[in-house]
């Protein structure tokens, strides 16, 4: 077991504590039933190898194995890998497959598929750190894998949980015809896995429907007989659903629903879940585009963002402070940065410094604000909220519309914008989902969730780089607690507040799906109570 | 003029229709801000720049707008719609489907409109200072006045909260239930009863009001005076006499209007959850997937062409008068 | 222009029909209801934000205070910004939408039928082509279309509002040109040799009047829901307040607080009332054939 | 002399109006023998049709009413029936020609189909027989191929052909009354000729009894045995078509047969250009005063007229309401 996750479980002790007592209460579901599942998004295809994101991850982890899986404590478990061992230099991982698992066509599962699975995500997964470091994958037998590393990758592990590294048949998915490439391969959208549950039907936009793999490698899992994936796109109505008990579960619960569902006595609500994706809440700014290329400036504005506001008022209470680019909830994450708690005289000294002076009508300058088109509580609602705020400190802000996701990824993209908010993701590890914000690097005109922001600075890239490599986990902590002291005086992003995936269960449902992933996660052991 | 000859001008007149929608459409997609290589990037959390340039080639985006107009016609012509760069499905596929959820929608609230409307108009005419009547003219105007999606919001929250009567998810069915072709209809009309009554709200003010008029217009007409001549009851007057030429303005309206119908249902499928054609166009536009999109388009166009064309039919039998091409 | 064909339209422009049809339409209770409610709303939005000066987009209270608590007569929104202003304010806007869309709409409406109607032949053909293509098109898809491109602003909503609309008013203009260019005194007037610009203009025009007058007053009332529609969806100008944008911003909470939904839907929903209780009133006024029932 | 076939007495009809209640028929009484002829002549709104409709039951409800008197048929009163009975009568005892054949025939349905239709009501035949007394009935009315034309729509026919048909319907059930309210009005005069012609062949076919509305004196002398002339609601003169053509009495009835010029065996040189009286018709809320309605139009206005005249028998079996002949008669 490498240091990272001995650290990891370390440092989510709490974490760790509510996995158990949640452990404590779980029975023995019964065999059977068809659990129900709300989602608002609509998934392209299934095959989480070629596609990011939660719509293809939640039914993605079902239909497909991964070598481990992360249980409560961020702790790796065997899943379809029987067991796993580091080389010593750390840059070795030796995998044994479980003997007898099978894909859901009846073909045994083989070390060639692991490498052609890691092959086939290194090189059509947008998340290129995860497997970047793979040099190689060999097969000395049909159930040992040795995976070889040009550099050491303590984010390795992780990368080989969850949606980021569903195990695919070669023999299905390495036939393509003319015209096809692993992302437009036909078979994503019937795929064939190894995972607890076999993709049966998918209307397009209405449901997703998943039946039991009797011939899973797990003995006696999985407990339900079905699983249903409804997509009801209004918040409302996947409220009234879940009270009506037409469904057994959803996450991502908006804010301003959760204290109506708490009182239905069918249901329970828990912020507990996803701790791994950690979602960040923040305001971007253009570092190229006067006056944002002066860090004053941006320091300004975030004195003036009262993010107390943002979370008490309009997230009712339900979020946590983002203080900088890594989640709290993850092991290395440090408070010890500037905060910049709310003070306005402080703001209008440092624009005037900056030589912004308010003219006539106290208006300094005028800017605009970009919004994420998705997620409204968390983007345009904040975004609505600045105009207001920031003119107090006589910015005169202009928010800036986007009916849909093209047009914002086209602005924000394209360098064309003076401040945005947004919402991006941790991914566990920060060489996954942190690192591209930062890197001079990632500085990609035309490619959203890039280093927008056209952030340069040496010093972080250098510390970057060091830290992904680094195995050892103290030096790695504090590589990067220097990296979050560096960006929070930076600033080339104000992080405002981490919103929970808050989730709402049927009081039925046995061991609901609350772990790191939430329910990215094989629901094996998930059921109905008796 | 030749029945035949009829028949192929109105086809090539819909050929022609068809065509400029398609250009037209194919245009001003093209001219919005963003390609769906960005959406899918986007949905995949971010990619690099050789990724985006694979995707437009994949695609064929990264040709010229002419070329991408031309081969898109071609393909058309030749009864390919292409396929969907975000749904990964043949778009012809993704409608078909749909178009049936939105058909039964649309039609359903359009026959329920158009007979429900029509007696309420009748009933009212006949007595136009009574009850009905009036109720005919507060309904007419609230019907009008009140926004579609604002019924259909105050209808699912009353009827799958408040009293639970009504599946709350929307949708066309629960797939969860039994799938044996009686219950599963009997679920799918247990589905349909909100969107159909919120959908045929506006349109049943319109028709009783137009119903109403219309009624009025032939009861003072001397063919009814002769038919109460000869003796016949009074329901044989109106509902044999009356009323055949009554509908004849309330034909000729759904017909034109069955457009608006389809504008309708984008907003009614949206609250309800429906899996029509309007939740289709409103996620490919927002995803630039410019083949469903106009596949979308150049279907609901066919569908209100269709539609017109029936009306005419509809119109030619009620109607001698049209049917041997007097008038 | 000769003094006979002068006289002749000063002939056809007599006072009395306007005033027997004023006469109507204030006899009509409905009608005087309508604008009634009308007034008033042109009234408390243009008028009342002189004198209730909170800014709509300021946060004044907590998210979400419900009507008459903490002195907040209409409550406050998700955001917590003051409903009252909001709806005096975006009032404005979805006022100034509904007008600007219905004077689009007409516009295009009135030129395409006058010049289809008056010249007929392959102007017609032409002109109905393009009527039929718009007319295929569920509106509502088009101006989302449209919306989406030129970016939702108050002017793009209008315009899209008015481009998808105007067909009806055409084939209405179309067929009113049409019966009227046939009667006597168009030619007559034909006969003195009147420009055909002043034909349409001036002669035919007027007369085609009534039913258009209803169409435009009944367009208002249509536009200003296809603007609530846009905004629903998701397709309003995130700088104006309008009411369309009240209840699309404010639908995610509508479980947990009824009022940032209700009063804007109510507004819009009386507005459209008054505007088609005094198109119904203008259109017995205005229409001689009604005005003996 | 037999009992009439229909007797009407006192006949009052009323309308309700913005101006208050409006009677449109006052004092109405005439007697229709079966097999006879009798026509209405007066000018448009005198209540002629308004009469017709009265005899039918038809008086446009809710404002319209008979509101006293009575119409007899074979001794039953039609206005104390029931609306059950009235429809046993129409269509099938007393059955009536309208004076608009393009507009009175339902554009839906086939000229069969409408004359079929009130022999399946009243006679009970079944659909196949129905259409057999359509195509015997437009055949007995003179339209060729009716067997072809049984099948047709109504816009498929000229004028003429829609009042052959028009006839035929009402004659279906061969009623003992037919009222023809102008049955040629709207139609050419060679036209007019033949619908007369075969109104009179198939009286002498069938003995139906016919009142003939209208205000064309010629049809008249032509067709009626017995004349009544309405004006304003009223009867004015009432008797055997000879007396009245040959000796009106009533100014008004002067004026009418004047208008006409060929009934005028001598006419006097000064008037040999068609005559017309002067003035119009007296409108709806004019009805209903206390003087002879009459008098603002009449050459021989009397101070007597501002009170209305009372109905006096001329000589033989002639009737006038006017203050100047009765003074004459005297």
């Amino acid at each position: 077991m490498t240091s990272f996750i001995k650290f990891a479980r370390a440092t989510t002790a709490a974490a760790l504590a509510l996995g158990m007592a949640w452990q404590a209460q779980a029975a023995e579901p019964k065999k059977g039933g068809t659990l129900t599942l709300l989602t608002s998004q609509v998934p392209r295809h299934f095959n989480p190898a070629v596609q990011s994101g939660t719509a293809t991850g939640r039914p993605g982890t079902q239909i497909f194995a991964t070598l481990l899986r992360f249980d409560e404590g961020w702790e790796p478990q065997p899943y379809l890998a029987e067991s796993w061992s580091w080389s010593d230099d750390n840059l070795s991982m030796t995998v044994k497959l479980r003997a007898g698992a099978r894909f859901h066509d009846g073909h045994p599962i083989t070390s060639k598929d692991v490498r052609f699975s890691i092959e086939t995500v290194k090189a059509n997964h947008p998340f290129k750190t995860m497997f970047g470091a793979v040099a190689s994958v060999e097969t000395p037998d049909d159930l040992t894998a040795v995976i070889k590393l040009s550099q050491t990758h303590p984010a390795l592990e992780l990368a080989m949980s969850s949606a980021l590294l569903p195990i695919i048949p070669e023999h299905v998915y390495s036939k393509l015809e003319e015209g096809q490439t692993a992302k437009n391969h036909p078979m994503n959208a019937t795929p064939v896995g190894s995972g607890p549950f076999k993709f049966v039907e998918y209307k397009q936009g209405e449901y997703i429907v998943l039946e039991r793999n009797d011939d899973y490698f797990l003995p006696g899992l999985p407990y339900l007989d079905r699983i249903v994936y409804k997509i009801v796109r209004d918040s409302s109505q996947r409220v009234i659903t879940m009270e009506q008990g037409e469904a057994d579960f959803y996450t991502e619960v908006e804010s301003i629903n959760i204290r109506r569902l708490q009182k239905a006595e069918n249901l329970v609500v828990s912020d507990h879940g996803g701790e791994a994706i950690g979602p960040i809440t923040w305001l971007a700014f253009n570092t190229k585009r006067a006056p944002f290329d002066n860090p004053k400036v941006r320091q300004a504005i975030a004195y003036a963002v009262d993010r107390n506001f943002i979370i008490k008022a309009l997230q009712r209470g339900v979020s946590k402070a983002a203080t900088g680019p890594i989640a709290p909830s993850s092991p290395y994450y440090t408070p010890d940065v500037e905060t910049y708690d709310l003070d306005l005289d402080k703001a209008k000294a440092l624009l005037d410094e900056a030589g912004l002076k308010p003219d006539g009508d106290g208006i300094r300058f005028a800017a605009s604000i970009d919004y994420l088109p998705a997620l409204p509580e968390q983007q345009k609602n904040i975004a609505e909220y600045l105009k207001p705020q920031l003119k107090k400190i006589g910015i005169d802000v202009t928010v800036r519309n986007a009916p849909d996701f093209p047009t914002w990824a086209k602005r924000v993209s394209g360098h064309d914008f003076d401040m945005t908010m947004d919402l991006v993701f941790n991914w566990g590890d920060p060489v996954i989902g942190v690192h591209r914000t930062y890197i001079c690097d990632n500085i990609v005109k035309g490619v959203i969730w890039s280093n927008t922001q056209q952030y340069c600075n040496p010093k972080v890239d250098e510390t970057l780089t060091m830290a992904g490599k680094e195995p050892d986990l103290a030096k790695r902590k504090a590589l990067y607690a220097e990296f979050q002291k560096t960006v929070a005086q930076d600033l080339p992003i104000y992080w405002l507040d981490i919103v929970p995936y808050t989730n709402v269960h049927s009081k039925k449902l046995v061991n609901p799906p609350l772990g790191i992933w939430a329910d990215m996660h094989p629901l094996d052991k998930v059921g109905f109570a008796e | 003029m030749h029945i035949a000859s009829v028949l192929i001008r109105r086809i090539l007149n819909a050929a022609g229709l068809l065509a400029a929608v398609l250009i037209l459409c194919f245009t001003l997609i093209h001219l919005a801000p963003g390609d769906p290589a960005e959406v899918i990037a986007g949905e995949m959390g971010g990619a690099t720049e050789e990724m985006m340039a694979e995707i437009r080639a994949l695609y064929g985006l990264d040709r010229p707008f002419h070329v991408q107009l031309l081969s898109y016609l071609g393909n058309v012509a030749q009864g390919d719609l292409g396929y969907s760069f975000y749904f990964n499905q043949p778009v012809t596929d993704l409608i078909v489907e749909r178009l049936g959820a939105t058909l039964l929608l649309v039609i359903s609230a359009l026959l329920l409109a158009i007979f429900l409307g029509t007696f309420l108009g009748v009933v009212a005419a006949r007595n136009p200072n009574g009850l009905i009547s009036h109720f005919v003219t507060v309904l007419a105007l609230f019907g009008y006045a009140a926004p579609v999606f604002w019924t259909a919001i105050i209808l699912l929250i009353l009827f799958a909260s408040v009293i639970p009567i009504f599946p709350a998810s929307g949708g066309m069915y629960d797939i969860t239930g039994p799938d044996d072709p009686i219950s599963r209809a009997l679920d799918i009309a247990h589905h349909m009863v909100l969107p159909v009554i919120t959908l045929s709200t506006i349109y049943l003010a319109f028709y009783s009001r137009l119903a109403r008029a219309s009624m009025l217009d032939v009861l003072g007409s001397d063919y009814i005076r002769t038919a109460r001549a000869k003796g016949l009851a009074e329901v044989v007057v109106v509902y044999k006499h009356a009323l055949r030429n009554a509908v004849l303005p309330v034909v000729t309206f759904a017909g034109l209007q069955f457009a608006q119908l389809m504008s309708g249902a984008v907003l009614v499928e949206a609250v309800y959850s429906w899996p029509g054609l309007g939740t289709l166009a409103f996620e490919s536009l927002l995803r630039r997937d410019t083949p469903t999109l106009l596949g979308i388009l150049f279907f609901s166009s066919m569908v209100v062409i269709i539609a017109n064309l029936l009306t005419d039919i509809a119109y030619r039998l009620i109607d001698p008068r049209i049917r041997s091409g007097a008038r | 222009m000769s003094d006979a064909a002068r006289e002749f339209e000063q002939e056809l422009r007599v006072e009395s029909p306007a005033r027997e049809a004023w006469r109507m339409f204030i006899s009509n209770n409905s009608a005087i209801v309508g604008l009634a409610i009308f007034t008033l709303i042109i009234l408390t939005t243009f008028v009342g934000p002189l004198v209730y000066t909170v800014d709509p987009f300021e946060l004044v209270w907590a998210p979400l205070t419900p009507p008459g608590e903490e002195g907040w007569l209409l409550g406050t929104d998700y955001l917590g910004r003051d409903l009252v202003a909001g709806l005096l304010i975006g009032g404005q806007s979805t006022l100034a939408v509904g007008a600007a869309a219905a004077v689009i709409t007409i516009t295009i409406g009135i030129t395409v039928g006058a010049l289809a109607g008056y010249y007929r032949g392959w102007v017609d053909e032409a002109l109905m082509r393009v009527t039929e293509f718009f007319q295929v098109l569920p509106p509502l898809l088009l101006a989302m279309v449209l919306v989406m491109l030129f970016e939702p602003s108050l002017t793009t909503i209008a315009f899209a509002i008015g481009i998808v609309s105007w067909t009806s008013a055409a084939r209405l203009t179309r067929a009113e040109f049409m019966r009227i260019r046939e009667l006597e005194y168009v030619k007559a007037a034909r006969s003195i040799s009147a420009s055909n610009a002043r034909i349409i203009w001036r002669v035919i025009l007027p007369n085609a009047a009534p039913p258009l007058i209803v169409s435009a007053a009944l367009s208002v009332g249509t536009a200003i829901l296809f603007e609530a529609g846009l905004s629903f969806l998701g397709l309003s100008d995130a700088n104006v307040m309008s009411w369309g944008k009240l209840i699309g911003d404010n639908r995610p909470a509508i479980l947990a607080a009824w009022w940032p939904v209700t009063f804007p839907g109510v507004a819009i929903f009386l507005t459209v009332l008054a505007v088609s209780l005094i198109g119904d009133g203008l259109n017995d006024a205005l229409n001689p054939k009604l005005r003996r029932r | 002399m037999a009992p009439p076939l229909l007797s009407v007495r006192d006949l009052r009809v009323e309308f309700d109006t913005r101006d208050g209640i409006i009677p449109v028929i006052q004092n109405l009484s005439f007697d229709l023998h079966a097999g006879g002829t009798l026509g209405i002549v007066g000018e448009s709104g005198c209540g002629k049709s308004m009469t017709a409709l009265a005899v039918m039951g038809l008086v446009p409800g809710p404002m319209g009413r008979i509101a006293g008197g009575s119409i007899r048929l074979d001794g039953e009163d039609l206005v104390a029936a029931g609306e059950q009975r009235l429809r046993q009568v129409r269509g099938n005892e007393i059955s009536m020609v309208f004076q608009e054949p393009m507009t009175s025939l339902n554009p839906v349905f086939t000229v069969g189909d409408q004359i079929g239709e009130t022999v399946r009501l009243h006679q009970g035949l079944s659909r196949r027989e129905a259409v057999n007394r359509a195509i015997e009935m437009l055949r007995a009315v003179g339209i060729p191929a009716p067997e072809k034309r049984v099948h047709e729509y109504p816009h498929q026919l000229s004028g003429g052909m829609r009042q052959r048909v028009m006839i035929a319907m009402a004659l279906a059930c061969r009623p003992r009354v037919l009222i023809a309210d102008e049955p040629t009005t709207a139609l050419d005069v060679t036209v007019q000729a033949q619908i007369f012609d075969l109104l009179q062949d198939l009286q002498a076919e069938t003995g139906t009894a016919i009142i003939l509305i209208t205000h064309d004196m010629g049809a008249i002398a032509e067709l009626a045995e017995r004349v009544i002339v309405m004006y304003a609601g009223r009867k004015v003169e009432d008797g055997p078509v000879g007396e009245i053509l040959g000796q009106p009495l009533h100014p008004y009835t002067k004026g009418l047969i004047r208008c006409v010029p060929h009934l005028e065996a001598d006419p006097p040189v000064e008037r040999r250009e068609l005559m017309e009286i002067p003035g119009v018709v007296p409108g709806l809320s004019q009805l209903g005063g206390v003087g002879c309605p009459f008098s603002p139009r009449c050459s021989e206005s009397r101070p007597d007229c501002n009170m209305m005249p009372v109905e006096k028998a001329g000589p033989g079996d002639h009737s006038v309401a006017c203050w100047a002949v009765s003074e004459a008669a005297s």
